[in-house]
Order: structure tokens, then C-alpha cells, then sequence
């Protein structure tokens, strides 16, 4: 597995990846640790669900009982952004990988058989391409009602199209290869063929793309949020906690930056999380690029 | 080349920091920075949402009707602040010719802008032309149960009436009088109030049939004389008034861009009352609060929307002219639904074995009851509300005519809730147990809040007493509770009242009449308050109508068909250089008497 | 005859992940002038490497680490020490003085540009100067001559330009017309320059014998066959007749018929403009047929240089033997070269072929062997001798 | 192949489209109870005592073909039916609505693209330098940052506390100038109106408006565009003819700009060609952030209210969109790379 080899080599050997390494690390931490890190109080039915504290609306500040403060309606924001990690991954994983299998799905049965299948498929992810993506995302949601279930469902939806084209353009590099041409030769089923020596040769960068697409699939997830389309109020998700501190952007005169706790926080986690992805992203596009050359 | 750019970069970003260090500090002292004075001779007011339909027949919303009250008058108004008394408006007085029969003569010289005369044929044709339309979920019903003690023009979706029966409600007589006839007594302030409001604006006739609307004919210039069933119940676009307006009021429609999200009336210098103070009058439709915010206190509107929750926000600008606690005619209550639906999917196992509750479980008194004391209203004020609402014990709220203050209310009493709950028609609840689900329609924070408090207080009497809070969308929330079928899937379901006009029938009927716009959903039905509703409706007089409104008052203590929660007081946030705002609770939209007012820089 | 160029112990290193690539290790080799100079070799045996070290166009992530390229340009009193040069004084130098034609004319020319673009943007760059004093003559003309009214009317713009064109000619970086050519749309003014260009680009594709040159100077490279891409490449590279001109394999891509037509017209460039080649290849065949001296690579080192029939006739160096065994011949059953090339990253210490070398000695492992001199012009690096 | 019989294939192609688009889109609204379908048009639950008849009024119980057969119908009358989201008829509201978003788009497109061309052309040029690395983390920052957050952030400093920057299309001032007869409105986009009346002090006034959004949209876009010509160029610097072309002893800069990057462009053309086509679609969170409400925030609208004909409306527009821009990009092709024909590829 040379091609790993020179992969770690490469990541290590460039600052902006190992930066982004570093950063995911931190990130799956926090997430494996959550209930060490945040614990959940007692009698608290859901861990998933934010502790208040009190009801009323105005962000409080950092104190010995809320590390990083409280947000509107007094949520805890140190417990909201630990827990939050958990739900970031979460949706970005499940995602990812309803997005793949369709992909592989689709993608190999147009990029195997081609002709009318690979017609028609093409011709539904245009249809999917043609409709601008968050929108789409957002009539789904709003159908079928907020809930990090169909904010999952929804990004698939609107995710899977770009795969099943990235694995069809792979298949179709990959059947002209020889050894594919000679297992046909050989007279092996398709599916045999497919399983066997196209999928494993083609599946390599859709599964690189599709682990660097997390980030984006974590922001998309977040815009949905903060346009009122996300998880129930309290539920500890970054996006949801941003729009908690929509409002409280500008303090009262004197003190603007009276509520910068609740405004940052979580837009920073947001930030990082998706920042680490696209830096690892950036760099391994670099090392699969086909067109540049590996000196 | 490739070493210029690194340098520029640093120039930059070094460029930037400095700005910044610059500027944080000066807008540091924001407290004592004035509001400038912006836009002499406007009105600039930014709110949220956005408008309907200018059809005064149509709007039944308040950004519309706030816009048509500016645009359009009607026959008389409220007297400044008063809910009950009144003063002319288009018409010069009016006299009651009978207990069925009120009559309405109509002012000379008054025009509209092109230049007609409002005459009383404009009169006739505006109600009976809003009679006719009756748009489904319209206002028109208000029409309707008066003159033709009937809640509309259609049953089953199909018009039932004949046109002469709206002709007959509506009469001119003696050339420049108009006479409204009941089909049965009706007590004279409601309807004076109904006729106050923005559904009764008097409309151009001529302008109106000209641009395609309704001509005031049943067969309306064509040979087939059910012709004016094409105008009821119509698409919003078939009438020329619903983008277009042709009134006396003191603004006419300038322009109205439903995309960018604004409406700009201009000065009627014709105005019979002589010309208003502001030339023009903006509403913009911003749903963003910091931009809302920044553009008040940058002087930029005269007026914005200020959410509960951030009024703290604005609490130390001197410039600003914070009007607070004005009891606004809304309410918002919890219902207990006696009759769940057997498909609900919000009770648990549907039997009361401490993982669900039985579809008929709020049919017990005791249990609404031990319900109504777990409750904390100074929580719910102080936290949900910013202390801005009032508790109130019956839907009569404070406002309203024969509001009884006296009438007993509940309190958080643990104890109590204990005892009742404990001794509920099921047994003791609290050995037995019970789940439910509590929703409220996803953004609405004081009513989770609500629920919260419900759940948490329900939890500290016994830790059997298990209620999951869910949030469900706008859309599935209607669903649940208003299904076809009457029969409503919601276990608890909380909801807000707006008041049409300012009579206690307009509120005990959605709340307390079997077949009420909400009770009717609940399963709650009780012959005798059904029967005292219906005879205080339309009792003329108003000593009986006072103490039958009082008995329903007491009614509700009795039979808690739900928790009421609060009557919320607005606030108005205006800069220091709008003067003279009076608060009268049925006047629609923030800005309240607008014509009344003005703007001057001291 | 005296030299163009002599390269001394020049090392070129390569830095890669996998490690170091010892590319070319102390070299020394005399191009003479007006000589045609062969280096022969296996692919990987650095003389391409050689060629850019010439040109100092060795690519990342390469470096000259060691070594000297004096280069006797004749217009020039003394010589010039390539690797000492300032960027931009080689920049004069590369194109001009020494120009370069590749192995691949596919890829060598640029598809998005046309012939003739191409080839004139030499002619713009190193001839500026020339340029400007054709076109000044021409406008001269224009002034002369232009009697109609639109012509007198034109005067006083045509002064001007004059102007322009003659602060070309005279001075090496005018300040006006450098300026101009910064400006967006008044770079167009010096449109007569392009023009200039233009015809001599004809010419120069006359010159390199392609028919109808005026039509395919308005060609895109994919609109023509290999061997018109490569008289194109030829024809860039003579574009302001080098002293020296190295060609990479020029050949090699092209089929037979055409490589005769291309050494052709190799051999008469030589006798027309005088110049210096370098012409690296692997195959003698092709050395044999244009080549004066030929000298032969290994690894990154030389082995042997000699004159042409000298090497043939009496090769020395066991590589050159067994790389002419290499060739097949009619009668003659093939002989290979056992193992492989070295490997590059650690190559053998001592002679670099004596694992391969069917006479290798004891101290060739230890030892390299120096160049000497056998006979008259004769070198070769070789413990047997 | 011919231009004309090629743009009308593609536009042959568009039907198909289309008509998935929308059945797909039908088919998720049916997925909701009439009443909730109906909730649009009910404002307050007041209304609710007539909710059958809305039902019945607008067919909204009838079996799925059924409606959709009367849509498709009442498109093809050319009717595209009412848009309660912009309270007009959905062909106004997209007409009304597509100016403020183009005026964004015609602002931000060539600044992301220049932006994204230069700073990848420099990165690549300085492949592993600091100057790469630190373009690429800027780009990288900017496409990682929450729209959202940007925007309030940067609408907090600029507006909350500098006041430069407004959000809105126009102060009240310029508005009521602009809706004023005396000022035409040849093309509702603001800037480009003020400068065919000549008006100064509304340019300036909309430029002012621009600012803050084109910033937001250009920093989370950049990188798109930055990233792809970084890779491109690397690999057209790699290519025979960079060599010859410094073998010929051209300037390093002449070099990269003229030979390696002409070349680079051309992957550069497609994706450009798709951040304006997500831009002219609506940039929904910069819109409603900013106010600056376009085709987006009315099409978010529509989504979020379930208001079907609007949604349907858009799917329709976003689609002829989608095809447009694609014809457009094929035939900037031909025009950057001499070796594209339309309709096949590379000769």
C-alpha cells in the first residue's frame, strides 16, 4: 500500500494538514469523552437536550457554574458545544454514508452498463443538480417537519448526486483498465466483475471526497439550523446555538461586546470543525489530483 | 513579484487592526450617543412579517388592516383610548331606529382621492360587497352574525343564501342615510365596534366595478342573476383591491414591493380632517432583530419591533421613548382535551398504567384541576414574558367590556395539586402514574416555556407524573388538533386569541362554547354556558348582558376547561422625536394613531 | 577550432521524498564551435538533465549544486560563466544565444496560442530593438510617400509613432513604450512591432521548408501534423539564430520518413547559420548520421568522447561496446547489456557500470576512473585504459 | 457542431428536466395532509372554522396526478399560478424578486472569480512557500466560515457600530427617488438603473448596500475558484510548453500569467460558471441576513410556508438556470480552448 505510505508522508510533511489533523483529533475527542467532559446532571432526562438554567432570555457570562457562560434562554453553552460535537459527527456520518451507498449504488450500475441506465441515472441527478441544494434541503425539512432525522434525510437527498457522478466517471476509467477487460474475457458475471475489481479500484477517492465532504455536510447542516429549519430549541447543535445568539450580536451601547460569549462560541466550534476537514481536504485533493503529478 | 504580495497582505491586515482598535473605543460610549434626527416629515417604522392583501373585506390580519386604517375610513372610530364609545367618522351620527335597525347618515363633501364623493350607495356597496365575497377564513362572518345571525354565506362550500338577503341587510334610505337590519335584536356597541373596524372601510363604488371588481348587482351587468357568486369566496387576485386601493383615508397607497418588503403611503392633502403630519408613511418588513435594532437607534425608522426578549437591549438609549405595559386584547391558554383522538399517537399506551393516559383522561375535573395549580404564573411571567403580561382567570380578559376582576384565579399550589391530582376520578394518580406528550409549535419559546414549567412542577409532585415536551411545526400542529374530523390528537394544546373587536362574546365563544373556534376542538361542552353565551350575545340589555358575562367568568373558574395563562402588555420603542401616541387596544399595528401624531426635532 | 562551451565538474542533484537523485555528477564536456555534438545514452543517463543545466532550467526539485559553464559567446569580448549569471541577463541568453528544441513537439507548443503567436513572441522579445527599426523605416516610408489627404491627415500620428518606434530602436529598454506596453489598451499602439514580428515569423517557417507558412502561422498547434509541430518547434528555436542549439531527441516522436527530413534540415542549419548543436539522443544510428563528436553517458557521468568515426570504429569505454553491440545489425545475433540501469537514488560507488561491466576490475569498485586523453580528441573515463 | 441546432438540443434536453424536477417536488408536498398543505393559508388559527372550504377551494384533497395534471395544465396556459410567499402571481414574484439577487451576483461572481484566479495563480507559482500556504488558508478559512456567522458578524461592526453599511437595498431617501417617476427603472438592479439616469447619489447609495453581502459571499466562495486554479495551474506549470517557454527566455511572470495560466483557465470556466448560476439561484442566508431580499429569501419563503406553486415556480426557474448556464460555459469554451468543439469534447 505504497499509495498510503506516500500519503501519511505527504500529510505530515504539510503544515496546513497536519493542523487539520490535529484539529479532527481534538474534535473525536471531545466527542468519545462528551459525557466525561460535560456531564449530564442528574435527573436530566435526555443527555442530548441542553440543562437550563432559569428561563428567561438574556445570555449570562462565564461563571464557576457555566465555564463559558449561558446562551438565550439560559443554556448551558459549555455543555451545548461538547454535546454538540457529538451531534456534528453524528449527522455528518450518517450522512456520508447514505450519500456513499446510493452513490455506489447508482454510480456503478451507470458507470458499468452505461447506455439507457446511465442515461436515465444522469438524467435524475441533473434534475437534483439543477435545484440549488439548500433550497431543496429546506422544502424537505420544512416538509417533513424540523428534526435532525430530516435534516439527515434531507442533506442526503440533495448529497448523493455529485457521488453517483464522481463513481460513475471512476468506473468508467476503471472498466477500460485491462485486468477488468480480461476478468470480462474470462467470462465473469457483472456483478462479479464490479464487486471484485472495478468497486475496489474506483470506490479509493470517492471515499477520501466523501470523508472530506463532512465539513461542508456539518455547515450545511448548521445554515439549516439557524434558518429556523433544525433541531428542537435546546438540543445541543451548534447551528441552533448560533441562532440563540443571533439576536444578542450587538450589546447594549457601552458594552457591545456585552454577549461575545454566546455569539462566539459556538460559531467558532463551527468554524474549526469544518476548517480542520477542508484544511485535511485541501491537502489530499492535492495528493489525488490525477492531473498533478507526483514528483 | 511573489514577495510583493505577503507585504501587501500584512499592510492590510495591519490597516485593518488598527481601524479597528480605532473605532471599537469611539463606539464604546453608546449609552449617551444620541439618535440622530433622520427623515423630517416621515415615517419610518420596520416590523416583521409582512402583508396580506389590502381588500379591506380580505384582511384579516393586523400588518393589513393597519395599512387599510390608514388608507381607508369607516363610518365612525373609537373615542382615543375608550373601547365603548365613539366618535363619527364618515358618517355624522347615527340612531338606533329599532332593537333590529341602526341607521347611519353619511357626512357631505367628503372624497375620495380621485375625487368622487363618498356617497351612502359607497357605503351599501362596501358592506354588502364584503358580505358577498365572505372569503373563506375572512373576517366577513362579523357581517354576518348580526345582520343575518348566520357565520357565513356558504354551508358544505356552496352559497346558500339568495342575494336579496344581503341586499335587505344593507338599505339607503332617505338619499344620504344607510340603515343596517338585524334578522333578530343585536346589542348596539358590538356592532358599532364591528363597524369601527378596518373590514368595514368604505370603499370607492364606481372606482371598484371600473377595475373589474363586483358593481353592486346581482347579476352583476350580465344576464344570469346568481352572477354575484363569481365574486364569493374568490382567489385573492380577482379583486382590483387587493394590490390596489381607492379610499378617503389620510394617506394614499404610494407603493407596495411585497418582495423587497415594504409599502409606502403618501400624505391625501384632501383630506376631510385636513391633511396629516407625516407626508409619508414606510413600513418596512425586516425579520432581522440586530438590523431592526441598529437601524432604530441609528435614527434610520421611528419605530421597530422590539421582541420581548431584547427589550434589556435598547434599556440604556436616552433617545428612545419606551412606552411599556399596554394590555393588549390577546390571551394565551392551555386546552385540555377531554376527547383525544384514539389515534393519537401523543398518549402513550392510551391507558392509564403509568405510560399513558386514557383519550377521555381530562374529562375529570379534579384532574384539570390539580392541572391548573401546578402551574407558575410569576415564573412564567418574569422568565417567558420579561414580566411584561398579566395572570387572568377567564377568557374575558382585561379591556374587554364587563371584565370582572373579581373573578378567582389559580395560583401554583403544589399541595393542592397533589391533593386534587390524588384524589382525580382515576384514583390517586400519583401511585398510579402517567405520560403524555406536550407539544407547541416549533420558535414559539414561551410556550415550550410554558410547558416546561407544566412538566417540571408536574415531576416535583411525583416523579410518576411524566409529561414529554415536543416541539411540531406550525403546519403539523394545525393537523393534530383541527383535524376534519373535530376529534383533535393533541392531549394539551396551548393557543392564542386575538381580539376582533373588543366584546366578551369574542372571546368566551372560541373558549367556552361547545362549538366554539377552539373549545369546539377540546370536547368540553356544557348546555348551560352554551345557552348563556348565545342569550348574552345578542341580550340588548346591558345590565342582564354584564352579569351573564359575569356567571360565564365564574364558569370558566369552575369547570377549568384549560389553563388560562396571560394577557401580554405590549411596548412601543419610539425615537424622542415622535409625539403624541395614545394606546387603544383595538387599534391595529404599532404605531397607533398615526394621525394624531407627528415628528418634530426639539 | 575553439570552444562554445565548456562544462566543468557540473553536479546536479535531485531532492525528492524518496531521497537524493544524483542526476548528473561531475561532469566536464567542450562544445566546439560549429560543431555537432551527440550525446548518446540510456533514458535516465542525465543528458537531458546536461541540456538544462545549459539553459539553467534544471525544474524543482532539482538544483546545480556544483561546477561551471563558461560559454564563448563571439560577439563578446571574454566568456560568460552561465551559472554566475543574474536571472535576468540569462533570460537574454536563453532563446537568443541558446535555444532548445524538445523531445515532444506536442506538448513543447502551447495549444491555446497560435504558430505564429508563438514564434514571434521571440522575435518580441529578443529583437525588440531590430523590430522597432523596421517598423520606423516603414512609417518613414509612410511619411514619404503618403500624399493623399487621409495620409497628411495621419501625419502628426504617424510622428509620433516615429517617435515611439525609434526610442525602440535605439534604446535596449525605452521608458515610453515600456510604459505603453503596461497599459491595457494602448499596448495596442505598438501593433507595427507584432506586425514586424509577423513577417519575419514567415520567413523563419519558410526557412524550416513549411509549405504555404503564412496560412499555418495562423494555425493551432492540433491543427497540424507531428513533423510540421516540430519544424515549428525548430523554427521557434532558430527564431534569432543561437550560437548554440540543443535538441532533445527531436526525432524521436516522429515517424522514419520524417526523421530524415528532420536531420535534413538539422545538417543544413548547421552549414546555413553557423551554429553549434547539441544533439542528444540514444540512438547512434542518428548520431552516426549528424554528429562530429559523440559522447557517451552513464549514470549521470560521461564515459567516453571522441569523434564520430572514432567512436565507431575504435570504441573504447565497455559501455559504448556494448551499446554498439546493442544495435542490431543483419547477420549480427543481438547482444543486451546484462542487469539494469543504475539505480539512481544510491548508485554503485566507483565506476557506476562495473556491475554491469563484463572486464570490471577490483578498483573499480573502489575508485572512479578519471577522463583521460588516449589519443587525439579521444577521452574516456576507464580503469582498462 | 452548429451553434443553433445545438442550443436546441440543449434546450430539448431542459424538458425532461424540468419535468422531473417538479413531479419530484410534488411528490414531497404530497407528503403532507391536506390541512397542513392548507395551513398556508391560514394566518391565524382563527380561520380554521373554514379550513374545509380552503381544502375544497384549492383541491388540495384531491389524489396527487390530479393536482399536479391541473398544474401542469395551468403552466402550460402559460399560468403559473399565485405566489402567497410574495403575496403575487409566482411569474411576478420571480420577476420582482430576480433583480436584487442578479445585482448580487453580477457584484460578487467577478470578484470571487478574479479573486479565487489570482490568488490560485500565486499559490500555485509559489507551490509550498509561505505564500502559498498562507492564500490557501485565508480561502480556507473563508469557505469554512459559517455564512451566517460572517455576515452578523460583519454586519455587527460595520452597521451596529460604524453605521457605513446599511443593510437593505436603499435608505428610505434614495427609495422613494427611485420609485419617484421621474427615475426609470430600466432594469430594477438598482446600480446599473442609477447610472442610466445618471444618478449619482443612488449609485453610491446602492453600492453602499452592496458592500457587506458581496463581502460575505465572496470570502465563503473564493475558495471554490482558488483552490481549482491552484491545482490547474500546477499542472499546466508542469506541461512542455511552460519549459519552452522559458526556454525561449521569457520573463518568469510572462511565463506564468501568459502561457501556464491561459491554459489553467479552462477547468476554472465550468465551476465559475456554477458559482454564478448558486448565486443567481438566491444566496439565502446572505439575503435574509442582510435583508437584501431576492429570488432566495422568496424562494426560503415559499419552502418554509409549503407555499407549492412558489416552490414549483422556482423549481421551473432554477432549472432553465441551470441549462442556460451550462450553454453559456460550453460556448465560453470554443472561445478559451481552440481545440473544443461544442458538443464533443477535446478534437
Amino acid at each position: 500500500m505504497s499509495d498510503w505510505r506516500f500519503t501519511a508522508r505527504q500529510l505530515v510533511k504539510n503544515p496546513l494538514s497536519l493542523i487539520g489533523l490535529v484539529i479532527i483529533v481534538i474534535f473525536i475527542i471531545i466527542a468519545i469523552f462528551a459525557p466525561l467532559i460535560a456531564p449530564t446532571p442528574a435527573g436530566h432526562l435526555h443527555p442530548y437536550m441542553i440543562p437550563r438554567d432559569g428561563y428567561f432570555a438574556e445570555p449570562q457570562p462565564p461563571s464557576e457554574k457555566h465555564i463559558l457562560g449561558t446562551t438565550q434562554g439560559q443554556y448551558d453553552i459549555f455543555y451545548g458545544v461538547v454535546w454538540g460535537t457529538r451531534t456534528a459527527f453524528h449527522v455528518a456520518l450518517v450522512v456520508m454514508s447514505i450519500t456513499v451507498l446510493i452513490g455506489i449504488v447508482l454510480g456503478s450500475l451507470a458507470g458499468y452498463f452505461g447506455g439507457v441506465l446511465d442515461e436515465v441515472i444522469m438524467r435524475i441527478t441533473d434534475i437534483f443538480l439543477a435545484f440549488p441544494a439548500l433550497i431543496l434541503a429546506m422544502a424537505i425539512v420544512a416538509g417533513i417537519g424540523p428534526s435532525l432525522k430530516s435534516i439527515m434525510i434531507a442533506l442526503s437527498v440533495v448529497w448523493w448526486p455529485s457521488y453517483a457522478r464522481l463513481i460513475r466517471g471512476d468506473i468508467l476509467q476503471v472498466r477500460e483498465e485491462d485486468y477488468v477487460e480480461a476478468s470480462r474475457g474470462l467470462g465473469a458475471s457483472s456483478p462479479r466483475v464490479i464487486i471484485r475489481h472495478v468497486l475496489p479500484n474506483a470506490i479509493y477517492p470517492t471515499l477520501i471526497m466523501a470523508s472530506l465532504d463532512i465539513g461542508m455536510v456539518v455547515l450545511s447542516a448548521a445554515g439549516l439550523s439557524f434558518l429556523g429549519l433544525g433541531t428542537p430549541e435546546g438540543y445541543a447543535d451548534w447551528g441552533q446555538m448560533t441562532e440563540f445568539a443571533r439576536n444578542w450580536m450587538v450589546g447594549p451601547p457601552g458594552d457591545p461586546f456585552k454577549y461575545w460569549y454566546a455569539v462566539i462560541t459556538p460559531g467558532l466550534f463551527i468554524l474549526f470543525f469544518v476548517l480542520g476537514w477542508n484544511l485535511l481536504g485541501d491537502a489530499f485533493r492535492d495528493i489525488f489530483d490525477p492531473r498533478l503529478a507526483r514528483r | 513579484m511573489s514577495k510583493r504580495i505577503p507585504k501587501m497582505g500584512w499592510i492590510i491586515l495591519a490597516a485593518l487592526l488598527c481601524v479597528s482598535l480605532a473605532i471599537l473605543p469611539a463606539c464604546g460610549g453608546g449609552g449617551g450617543t444620541p439618535i440622530p434626527y433622520k427623515n423630517d416629515g416621515a415615517f419610518v417604522q420596520e416590523t416583521i412579517g409582512g402583508l396580506n392583501s389590502l381588500d379591506p373585506a380580505w384582511a384579516y390580519d393586523t400588518a393589513s388592516g393597519e395599512q387599510i386604517q390608514y388608507m381607508y375610513d369607516t363610518l365612525l372610530y373609537y373615542d382615543g383610548n375608550h373601547t365603548d364609545q365613539f366618535v363619527p367618522m364618515l358618517a355624522t351620527n347615527w340612531t338606533v331606529v329599532n332593537s333590529t335597525a341602526i341607521k347611519f347618515c353619511i357626512r357631505d363633501g367628503v372624497h375620495f382621492w380621485n375625487g368622487d364623493n363618498v356617497t351612502a350607495e359607497d357605503v351599501e356597496y362596501s358592506i354588502e360587497r364584503a358580505m358577498v365575497q365572505n372569503r373563506a377564513g375572512g373576517p366577513t362572518w362579523m357581517f354576518y352574525m348580526p345582520l343575518l345571525d348566520r357565520m357565513g354565506s356558504r354551508s358544505g362550500g356552496v352559497v346558500v343564501i339568495n342575494f336579496s338577503a344581503i341586499d335587505n341587510a344593507v338599505e339607503v334610505v332617505d338619499g344620504n342615510c344607510v340603515q343596517f337590519n338585524f334578522v333578530r335584536a343585536f346589542p348596539e356597541t358590538p356592532f358599532l365596534q364591528i363597524m369601527s373596524n378596518t373590514w368595514a372601510s368604505i370603499v370607492d363604488k364606481d372606482w371598484c366595478a371600473a377595475h373589474g371588481d363586483w358593481d353592486g348587482t346581482a347579476n352583476n351587468g350580465t344576464g344570469n342573476s346568481t352572477m354575484w357568486t363569481y365574486y364569493n369566496n374568490p382567489p385573492k387576485s380577482r379583486s382590483p383591491l387587493y394590490k390596489g386601493a381607492m379610499g378617503n383615508g389620510p394617506w394614499e397607497l404610494d407603493t407596495w414591493d411585497a418582495i423587497a418588503g415594504y409599502i409606502r403611503l403618501t400624505k391625501n392633502t384632501g383630506y376631510w380632517q385636513g391633511p396629516a403630519q407625516f407626508n409619508t408613511v414606510t413600513t418596512k418588513f425586516v425579520d432581522e432583530w440586530t438590523s431592526r435594532k441598529s437601524s432604530l437607534v441609528h435614527g434610520d425608522a421611528d419605530l421597530v419591533y422590539v421582541p420581548r426578549n431584547y427589550i434589556d437591549q435598547l434599556a440604556s438609549y436616552t433617545d428612545l421613548n419606551a412606552i411599556k405595559d399596554l394590555p393588549e386584547l390577546t390571551v394565551d391558554a392551555f386546552f385540555f382535551n377531554q376527547n383525544i383522538g384514539n389515534s393519537s399517537t401523543y398518549i402513550g399506551s392510551k391507558a392509564l398504567d403509568g405510560n399513558g393516559i386514557p383519550t377521555n383522561f381530562f374529562s375529570d375535573l379534579n384532574v384539570r384541576k390539580g392541572f391548573n395549580y401546578a402551574f407558575d404564573w410569576d415564573t412564567y411571567i418574569s422568565d417567558a414574558m420579561q414580566g411584561e403580561a398579566t395572570q387572568v382567570g377567564s377568557p374575558v380578559i382585561d379591556g374587554l367590556l364587563y371584565y370582572n376582576n373579581a373573578t378567582p384565579k389559580y395560583s401554583l399550589n403544589l399541595t393542592l395539586a397533589k391533593y386534587y391530582l390524588e384524589h382525580s376520578g382515576w384514583g390517586n394518580l400519583s401511585s398510579i402514574g402517567f405520560e403524555f406528550t406536550l407539544c407547541y409549535n416549533t420558535g414559539n419559546i414561551p410556550r415550550k416555556t410554558a410547558c416546561e414549567i407544566l412538566a417540571e412542577n408536574l415531576l416535583a409532585i411525583s416523579e410518576n407524573f411524566i409529561v414529554n415536551i415536543q416541539p411540531i411545526t406550525w403546519d403539523t400542529f394545525l393537523d393534530k388538533i383541527f383535524t376534519i374530523s373535530g376529534i383533535s390528537d393533541l392531549p394539551m394544546f396551548q393557543i392564542g386569541w386575538q381580539a376582533d373587536y373588543p366584546d366578551p362574546d369574542n372571546f368566551v365563544t372560541p373558549f367556552q362554547y361547545s362549538s366554539g373556534d377552539f373549545a369546539a376542538y377540546t370536547g368540553y361542552s356544557n348546555a348551560t354556558v352554551d345557552a348563556l353565551i348565545d342569550s348574552a350575545r345578542l341580550e340588548t340589555n346591558p345590565i342582564t348582558r354584564q352579569a351573564d358575562y359575569y356567571t360565564l367568568q365564574q364558569a370558566y373558574y369552575n369547570e377549568a376547561p384549560g389553563i388560562m395563562l396571560v394577557q401580554p402588555l405590549g411596548r412601543r420603542f419610539f425615537t424622542k422625536y415622535i409625539h403624541g401616541y395614545y394606546f387603544n387596544p383595538v387599534t391595529p399595528g404599532m404605531p397607533g394613531p398615526l394621525y394624531d401624531m407627528y415628528k418634530s426635532n426639539p | 577550432m575553439e570552444d562554445l562551451v565548456k562544462i566543468r565538474d557540473l553536479t546536479v542533484r535531485f531532492y525528492t521524498y524518496e531521497g537524493v537523485v544524483h542526476a548528473i555528477d561531475d561532469l566536464d564536456l567542450d562544445i566546439r564551435q560549429g560543431e555537432t555534438l551527440g550525446i548518446v545514452g540510456e533514458t535516465g543517463s542525465g543528458k537531458t538533465m546536461t541540456a538544462l543545466a545549459i539553459l539553467r532550467l534544471i525544474p524543482y526539485p532539482g538544483r546545480i549544486e556544483s561546477g561551471s559553464i563558461a560559454f564563448f559567446d563571439r560577439s563578446l569580448p571574454d566568456e560568460l560563466e552561465l551559472l554566475k549569471l543574474s536571472e535576468d541577463r540569462m533570460r537574454s541568453i536563453r532563446g537568443c544565444k541558446i535555444s532548445m528544441v524538445f523531445q515532444e513537439p506536442g506538448a513543447a507548443l502551447n495549444p491555446v496560442f497560435t504558430i505564429g503567436d508563438q514564434i514571434s513572441e521571440v522575435f518580441l522579445l529578443h529583437q525588440r530593438q531590430e523590430l522597432g527599426r523596421q517598423a520606423k523605416q516603414r512609417i518613414d516610408s509612410l511619411l514619404g510617400n503618403g500624399s493623399s489627404l487621409s495620409a497628411s491627415l495621419r501625419r502628426p500620428f504617424w510622428r509620433w509613432q516615429r517617435r515611439l518606434y525609434n526610442k525602440i530602436a535605439q534604446e535596449p529598454r525605452p521608458f515610453e513604450p515600456r510604459l505603453i506596453s503596461h497599459l491595457p489598451f494602448f499596448r495596442r499602439l505598438l501593433w507595427r512591432l507584432k506586425d514586424e514580428a509577423g513577417l519575419l515569423t514567415v520567413n523563419m517557417l519558410k526557412d524550416v521548408e513549411i509549405p504555404d507558412p503564412a496560412r499555418v502561422a495562423a494555425h493551432y498547434p492540433h491543427e497540424l501534423s507531428g513533423g510540421m509541430k516540430q519544424r515549428a518547434v525548430i523554427a521557434m528555436a532558430l527564431a534569432c539564430s543561437p550560437e548554440l542549439l540543443i535538441a532533445d531527441e527531436p526525432t524521436t516522436s516522429l515517424d522514419v520518413t520524417i526523421q530524415a527530413q528532420m536531420l535534413e534540415l538539422f545538417r543544413r542549419i548547421k552549414v546555413d547559420k553557423g551554429a553549434s548543436v547539441l544533439y542528444i539522443t540514444h540512438n547512434l544510428g542518428v548520431a552516426a548520421e549528424i554528429c562530429d563528436r559523440v559522447a557517451v553517458m552513464y549514470a549521470g557521468r560521461l564515459c567516453e568522447v571522441a569523434g564520430v568515426e572514432e567512436i565507431f570504429l575504435h570504441p573504447l569505454h565497455p559501455y559504448t561496446k556494448a551499446l554498439l553491440d546493442a544495435v542490431p545489425k543483419p547477420g549480427k545475433e543481438l547482444q543486451t547489456i546484462p542487469g539494469a540501469l543504475a539505480d539512481a537514488f544510491n548508485p554503485p560507488p566507483g565506476c557506476r557500470f562495473h556491475p554491469r561491466c563484463l572486464s570490471a576490475m577490483p578498483t573499480c569498485q573502489q575508485e572512479r576512473a578519471k577522463l583521460k586523453e588516449v589519443s587525439k580528441d579521444h577521452m574516456v573515463a576507464c580503469h582498462l585504459f | 457542431m452548429e451553434l443553433r441546432s445545438y442550443i436546441i438540443r440543449r434546450l430539448l434536453l431542459l424538458i425532461p428536466v424540468l419535468f422531473g424536477v417538479t413531479l419530484f417536488i410534488f411528490g414531497i408536498t404530497m407528503l403532507f395532509s391536506p390541512v397542513q398543505r392548507a395551513s398556508l393559508y391560514i394566518t391565524d388559527p382563527k380561520q380554521l372554522v373554514d379550513l374545509p372550504t380552503i381544502i375544497q377551494m384549492y383541491g388540495l384533497d384531491k389524489p396527487f396526478f390530479v393536482q399536479y395534471g391541473t398544474w401542469l395544465g395551468q403552466v402550460l396556459r402559460g399560468n403559473l399560478g399565485w405566489s402567497e410567499a410574495g403575496s403575487m402571481p409566482v411569474a411576478d414574484a420571480i420577476w420582482h424578486s430576480l433583480p436584487a439577487t442578479l445585482e448580487l451576483a453580477i457584484f460578487a461572481t467577478p470578484l470571487i472569480i478574479f479573486l479565487g484566479i489570482f490568488l490560485g495563480t500565486k499559490a500555485a507559482a509559489n507551490k509550498d512557500k509561505p505564500l502559498d500556504h498562507g492564500t490557501r488558508v485565508m480561502a480556507i478559512l473563508g469557505w469554512s466560515l459559517p455564512t451566517f456567522w460572517l455576515g452578523l458578524l460583519l454586519m455587527m461592526f460595520f452597521y451596529g457600530f460604524l453605521n457605513w453599511f446599511p443593510p437593505g437595498r436603499l435608505t428610505d431617501q434614495m427609495q422613494i427617488l427611485v420609485d419617484s417617476a421621474a427615475f426609470i427603472r430600466y432594469t430594477h438592479i438598482n446600480t446599473i438603473d442609477a447610472i442610466l439616469n445618471l444618478n449619482g447619489p443612488v449609485l453610491l447609495d446602492a453600492l453602499r448596500h452592496l458592500v457587506l453581502p458581496v463581502i460575505t459571499l465572496s470570502v465563503t466562495h473564493v475558495a471554490f475558484i482558488m483552490r481549482l486554479m491552484r491545482s490547474s495551474m500546477l499542472e499546466s506549470l508542469g506541461k512542455g510548453y511552460v519549459l519552452t517557454a522559458r526556454a525561449k527566455g521569457l520573463d518568469e511572470r510572462v511565463v506564468v500569467n501568459r502561457h501556464a495560466r491561459r491554459n489553467a483557465l479552462i477547468p476554472v470556466i465550468t465551476v465559475s460558471g456554477y458559482v454564478f448560476a448558486g448565486l443567481a439561484s438566491g444566496a439565502v442566508i446572505t439575503e435574509t441576513i442582510f435583508s437584501y431580499k431576492g429570488i432566495g429569501w422568496w424562494a426560503w419563503q415559499a419552502a418554509v410556508r409549503l407555499d407549492i406553486p412558489s416552490i414549483l415556480g422556482f423549481a421551473l426557474f432554477s432549472g432553465v438556470l441551470f441549462v442556460f448556464i451550462n450553454l453559456v460555459v460550453d460556448i465560453l469554451y470554443t472561445r478559451v480552448d481552440p481545440r473544443v468543439r461544442l458538443g464533443g469534447g477535446l478534437q
